[in-house]
């Protein structure tokens, strides 16, 4: 499955890079899904995903409802911490 | 009232509240009540050389705009304005402004109230800091009173 | 913050926002948080001609001083105006300018409503119609829902 | 005792003035005995009167803490009916 993933703020420095083209395995069908594989491809995503409780996302710009919600259609994931607009 | 006049801007440029007010009330006989609030980046201590607002994009410009369709399902609004900017913010210029226009001074009062709690939790925008010593920048923290105001919306009207 | 900056005036003349929140705001970088209510002469059926704005000039603006120095006792606000005018007002007309100014968004709003709810009830002030149809004029008659909007500041903080 | 009474709005117009100057008797002490002096000064005053409740009274430009208020030492008493700015 072709995703492209968009990361902001400290996540974006964290990873070295904003976005990325990626092909997801099969079995990745929730944000939970992602969260583990990204932990798999090195300490750059480990680290920050040691606290998935502070990382938000977003699939297709709507704030993902929770950790189960599917991955299936969406086109763009993005990850960043909690908003400080306003 | 009829269908709210509904503006979402996300861009760098500041803003002119006057003109934002006039827009939502011009040529109009219905709209009896403008509560406006303007978000100003503050430095008490003198410490902060800049703010940079960061944004999504793709997205920032949907979130405000959910958020103030919410607001006008649930007060009866005649029109809401919100702009947000980006980029280099300078101590004492404006981020934010939101305007809420209704008959009635509590609904405007409540919109522009509800449409600030939510876009502070909800919006994406990351603010990072540089100081005036030249000091490397820090995200801003996301505050846990920001969480906690939007309490206050799920309570049954009075 | 500082002792607040308040202003209030009762006048003929029209307001302009941006010059007061400038008044607040100008040379300063504790504020963070502006809440403007503008209140305006609505006339949605079209069939008034004017609004006569009566007061009391030895209390109006003591009264409103009196609430302003209440809101600024019970939230940290560093700044506000109020601006009620009298005289004849046509529909589309600024009736009446509230602006508060804090560090903090929540104090911002609450200062401005409170001002507005306690004005309304306990500020000298009378408005009677004067109808397109050249119809006597009729004073406006209070509403118990300005009573009721009251209530709300009797609440003890959450 | 010498004072100073103003009216407004639709009071004003059924007393047909804005203020005058009266000479209260001694045993006038309260906005009570005042609403009961002036309900003896004619029909324009006993005619508002008869809702004493909607009238709100201002002791020298502050509001009157009830119908007992004491009017000793006061300059200017107003009568108007409930407000109606903002």
């Amino acid at each position: 499955m072709n995703m492209k993933l968009v990361y902001f703020s400290w996540i974006r420095e964290r990873v070295g890079f904003s976005e990325e083209e990626v092909n997801l395995p099969s079995d990745v069908k929730t944000v939970a899904d992602l969260f583990d594989w990204l932990r798999g491809r090195g300490e750059e995503f480990e680290g920050f995903l040691q606290q998935p409780d502070i990382i938000r996302v977003a699939l297709d710009h709507v704030h993902a409802d929770g950790r189960e919600a599917s991955l299936s259609g969406i086109k763009e994931i993005a990850l960043f911490p909690p908003m400080t607009g306003g | 009232m009829k269908i709210p006049i509904i503006k979402i801007q996300v861009r760098q440029e500041n803003f002119d509240l006057n003109d934002e007010i006039r827009a939502l009330t011009a040529n109009r006989t219905d709209v009896g009540a403008v509560v406006s609030f303007t978000g100003i980046c503050r430095d008490e201590n003198h410490t902060l050389s800049a703010l940079e607002i960061e944004h999504y994009p793709g997205m920032a410009q949907a979130e405000i705009l959910r958020i103030a369709e919410i607001a006008c399902s649930r007060w009866p609004l005649g029109g809401m304005v919100a702009i947000h900017r980006y980029g280099k913010i300078l101590p004492g210029e404006n981020i934010v402004l939101v305007v809420a226009a209704s008959k009635h001074r509590q609904a405007a009062f409540d919109g522009a109230n509800f449409l600030m709690d939510f876009l502070k939790t909800r919006a994406p925008f990351w603010k990072k800091e540089f100081f005036a010593d030249g000091s490397k920048g820090e995200w801003v923290s996301a505050k846990d009173d920001d969480d906690g105001a939007l309490v206050k919306w799920n309570q049954p009207e009075p």
